[in-house]
């Protein structure tokens, strides 16, 4: 039975968003309460599966009963429930906060909908990290691609449809990029099982080189755009910044990481080493992050509005999960994975702290939170330890995935990209400190008076992430142990 | 859209698509088409009718209330069949394997969930078209008549 | 094939700049042309390479479509074959398909609702 | 047969050049079903008729309502 837990949670997150339009009138109020318990069943699940995974090792799912060529088949290893893991955990936290903070920016009739659009995000996140087959992978991209856009969109306000229709455009042209690699992939190799693809790919190299060329080209093209990678950041900063800020934290913690491990998974297990030495992509993605981690920096200095500022600080932090793939080093490969989780804990922590602070105080311009961490002092303590984890400052989670990046750099005898690291914390330091310290010692401005009190049901979820940042900032071993299997490829 | 030509043509020829949208559905395991052709057909055959007569006259065949549960009904009866596999001692969404297959093949009942796999896409193909036809097109109290 | 990290970047890079940054224009104009005469380019060396439509040894001519078309009647009760891929073997993709309904659906709706 | 390949292919690139330059929505929501039309002729000719049936009706038939239906919210002209 156990066996069937990861296909079960899949099926019931999506259940689950069936039903959800279905409660009406009297049962609207159960709506909440819904979704959380199953959000919260699928973290056990989650924590279950890390525990059956860790005690027997990898397996596989064939759906239908069908074996991998004919059939859809999950893969379940270390990187999938670690995957999992992280997505249904921070899922979990931020709705926890979204129950209160979404009344005042989305309206209260389409409170269900938001809900369905969550659990498929969620749905067709954890799909992703689990299936082994490449258009299963699309299928679910189509619909996490969707749900994402609907989760900006749903705020009754002109700046949120414009971004997401811009979010929309270029994400299902990275779609449709991703498909056209899929179908070049069935027609050079005939399988769309990862294994058996990888397995035939060796031979196809000499035949169709091209083609080959072609369709990673395209997967690369078509993730890059999904996560932001560099040139093709252009739709995050207007998308992450005028959602509503429950949906920023899940799409700037989660959304964009999904994609990258995608790739990682696509580059590691699909594509076989030997093109790697003709075609040189690692390097391709080790330029395209230098230059995200410091162009994203450098944009965020000049931001005025704090999750603009965040949303662009997203930019420069998935740059270090691309480096961490770039590289190719186990040890910079784990800075890389643990980033993933880390940067997901600290950046929703943040976004849920911003949206904690325009709740309360309607403050959205950085110049005007001077003084703010006097009235705000718990939630403004928890920014502070985001923003000492965003500079790498030791003791917190920021640090371990850097330190391990450096090493990993380190040990590949590359030591510019320690020089990256370092100047990107640099420049993490220069426009996150000053916030901080401005609003606990800067000169008081008078509050307004539309100052409102802040439920405790939405502090709690902050204080928690908080809390995981410092927790996993000195212990990340169990962490740094589930990944050091998961990068065993 | 108030012209007795069209009224009176669409009258005659909706049952008719109607017919062969559920031919389609029905026989998606015995000749080319499926649950998605055929809830494809069905659904434009209700938005013929809608656009012809009124949009009102199409919301009282089929409400919105309906609607919507026939759409989350089309979702939810795919995924309980597939629990159905799971529940008979096989894996999600085993057909023959978990002892669901019945009939002879060529048959109308046969292929087991494959049928009902059909009806319930079909059903939610084309409840979907309709809903989005009408959400998008109400308001304005233009009812049928723009364009 | 030996490509050039630093030009493949460098193409990159011009591509984004002359799509999302430049302005409207006659330099822009010809860049985009350049720009999609190199895809074409590729694409159409890409086209060239592909495996004829429909010959017998083809890459697709494996094993898969094989079991597809000489066991589906009996494996599955099916006799159209694509409904036995479709809905049989590979019926978890279907149930992705009819959720890209179910969520295109509520996206309109919030979308058109919550103004 | 060729000829008849020739003809629908060359008249696919046609119709979806017209369809990016029109500046007219209504027509390039008209054309833009004939091309579905075509389309699905040369699915069934490929031998895909479970494709060309859903092509028909979805091209052809359902996106066009609800461009339509679009259209006739917003404006006509680009």
């Amino acid at each position: 039975m156990s066996l069937h837990l990861p296909v079960i949670s899949i099926a019931l997150l999506l259940l689950a968003s069936f039903v959800m339009p279905l409660l009406r009138r009297g049962a609207r109020a159960a709506a909440l309460p819904f979704t959380l318990s199953v959000l919260g069943a699928v973290f056990t699940v989650s924590l279950y599966l890390i525990y059956l995974v860790e005690s027997r090792g990898a397996f596989s799912y064939h759906v239908g009963g069908w074996p991998p060529p004919w059939g859809v088949e999950l893969y379940i290893d270390h990187l999938a429930v670690y995957m999992m893991m992280v997505l249904s955990s921070i899922c979990l936290v931020v709705m926890v906060y979204g129950a209160r903070d979404l009344y005042h920016e989305i309206r209260a009739e389409v409170m269900s909908w938001y809900y369905t659009l969550y659990l498929l995000l969620l749905a067709s996140m954890i799909g992703i990290a689990l299936t082994n087959d490449l258009f299963t992978l699309f299928v679910f991209l189509e619909i996490s691609t969707i749900s994402a856009c609907g989760i900006i969109s749903i705020k009754k306000d002109r700046e949120c449809i414009e971004a997401s229709f811009k979010y929309l455009i270029l994400s299902v042209l990275g779609s449709g990029c991703v498909l056209l690699g899929v179908a070049m992939i069935y027609m050079i190799t005939g399988y769309l099982n990862y294994d058996f693809v990888a397995q035939e790919l060796p031979q196809a190299i000499a035949e169709y080189p091209y083609n080959i060329l072609m369709a990673l080209s395209l997967f690369i093209v078509g993730f890059s755009v999904k996560s932001a990678l560099f040139p093709l950041h252009i739709w995050l900063p207007d998308a992450h910044s005028s959602a509503p800020s429950p949906s920023s934290a899940v799409l700037s913690g989660l959304v964009i990481k999904i994609y990258a491990a995608a790739i990682l998974r696509l580059l590691f297990r699909v594509f076989p080493a030997e093109l790697f030495e003709v075609v040189p992509v690692l390097d391709i993605l080790l330029f395209l992050s230098v230059l995200a981690v410091m162009a994203g920096s450098i944009f965020a200095m000049v931001q005025e509005d704090i999750k603009r500022m965040l949303a662009y600080s997203s930019i420069a932090q998935i740059g270090f999960v691309f480096m961490g793939i770039g590289l190719f080093g186990n040890r910079a490969l784990l800075g890389g994975l643990v980033h993933i989780f880390n940067h997901a804990l600290m950046k929703s922590m943040l976004f849920l702290a911003a949206g904690l602070i325009i709740y309360a105080a309607g403050i959205r311009n950085i110049r005007d939170l001077r003084g703010i961490g006097v009235r705000m002092p718990l939630t403004m303590g928890a920014f502070a330890i985001g923003a000492f984890s965003m500079v790498g400052i030791p003791g917190t989670n920021g640090f371990i995935s850097k330190w391990h990046l450096a090493l990993g750099a380190l040990d590949l005898g590359r030591p510019f990209f320690v020089a990256i690291i370092l100047l990107s914390s640099l420049l993490n330091g220069i426009y996150y400190l000053p916030i901080v310290i401005n609003a606990f010692f800067g000169v008081k401005i008078e509050p307004r008076s539309e100052h409102r009190d802040v439920p405790g049901m939405m502090l709690v979820p902050v204080l928690i992430l908080a809390a995981g940042v410092i927790f996993f900032g000195f212990y990340p071993g169990p962490i740094l142990a589930l990944l050091e299997q998961a990068i065993v490829l | 859209m108030k012209d007795i030509v069209i009224r009176t043509v669409c009258r005659v020829i909706v049952p008719f698509v109607q017919v062969y949208g559920l031919y389609v559905i029905f026989h998606g395991h015995l000749s080319p088409g499926g649950g998605f052709a055929g809830g494809a057909i069905l659904g434009s055959s209700m938005v013929l009718f809608a656009l012809s007569f009124h949009l009102e006259a199409g919301a009282q065949k089929l409400g919105h209330e309906t609607s919507s549960y026939l759409e989350s009904g089309g979702g939810i009866w795919y995924i309980l069949i597939g629990l159905l596999g799971l529940a008979l001692g096989s894996n999600f969404l085993t057909n023959r394997a978990a002892g669901l297959g019945f009939g002879l093949p060529g048959q109308l009942f046969s292929g087991g969930m494959i049928f009902l796999l059909s009806l319930g896409i079909g059903v939610k193909v084309a409840s979907t078209m309709f809903t989005l036809f009408y959400n998008l097109s109400e308001e304005e109290g233009s009812g049928g008549d723009h364009q | 094939m030996e490509v050039n990290p630093y030009v493949a970047v460098g193409i990159l890079l011009l591509m984004a700049y002359v799509f999302f940054y430049l302005p409207a224009g006659y330099i822009r104009h010809v860049l985009i042309v350049l720009l999609v005469f190199i895809i074409g380019y590729a694409l159409v060396m890409t086209v060239s390479e592909m495996p004829t439509f429909g010959a017998v040894d083809t890459p697709a001519h494996n094993v898969v479509p094989e079991r597809y078309l000489g066991r589906a009647p009996e494996e599955t009760g099916a006799v159209n074959v694509v409904t036995a891929i479709i809905t049989d073997y590979r019926a978890f993709d279907t149930l992705g398909e009819v959720v890209v309904l179910f969520v295109a659906i509520v996206a309109a709706l919030s979308n058109l609702k919550a103004r | 047969m060729p000829l008849l390949d020739f003809f629908l292919l060359s008249f696919l690139i046609v119709s979806a050049v017209a369809v990016a330059r029109t500046r007219d929505l209504l027509s390039a929501v008209i054309i833009f079903a004939a091309y579905s039309l075509v389309m699905a002729i040369i699915w069934q000719m490929l031998g895909a008729p479970d494709v060309a049936i859903t092509e028909a009706a979805l091209g052809a038939g359902v996106t066009t309502f609800l461009f339509l239906a679009t259209i006739s919210k917003t404006q006509r002209l680009e």
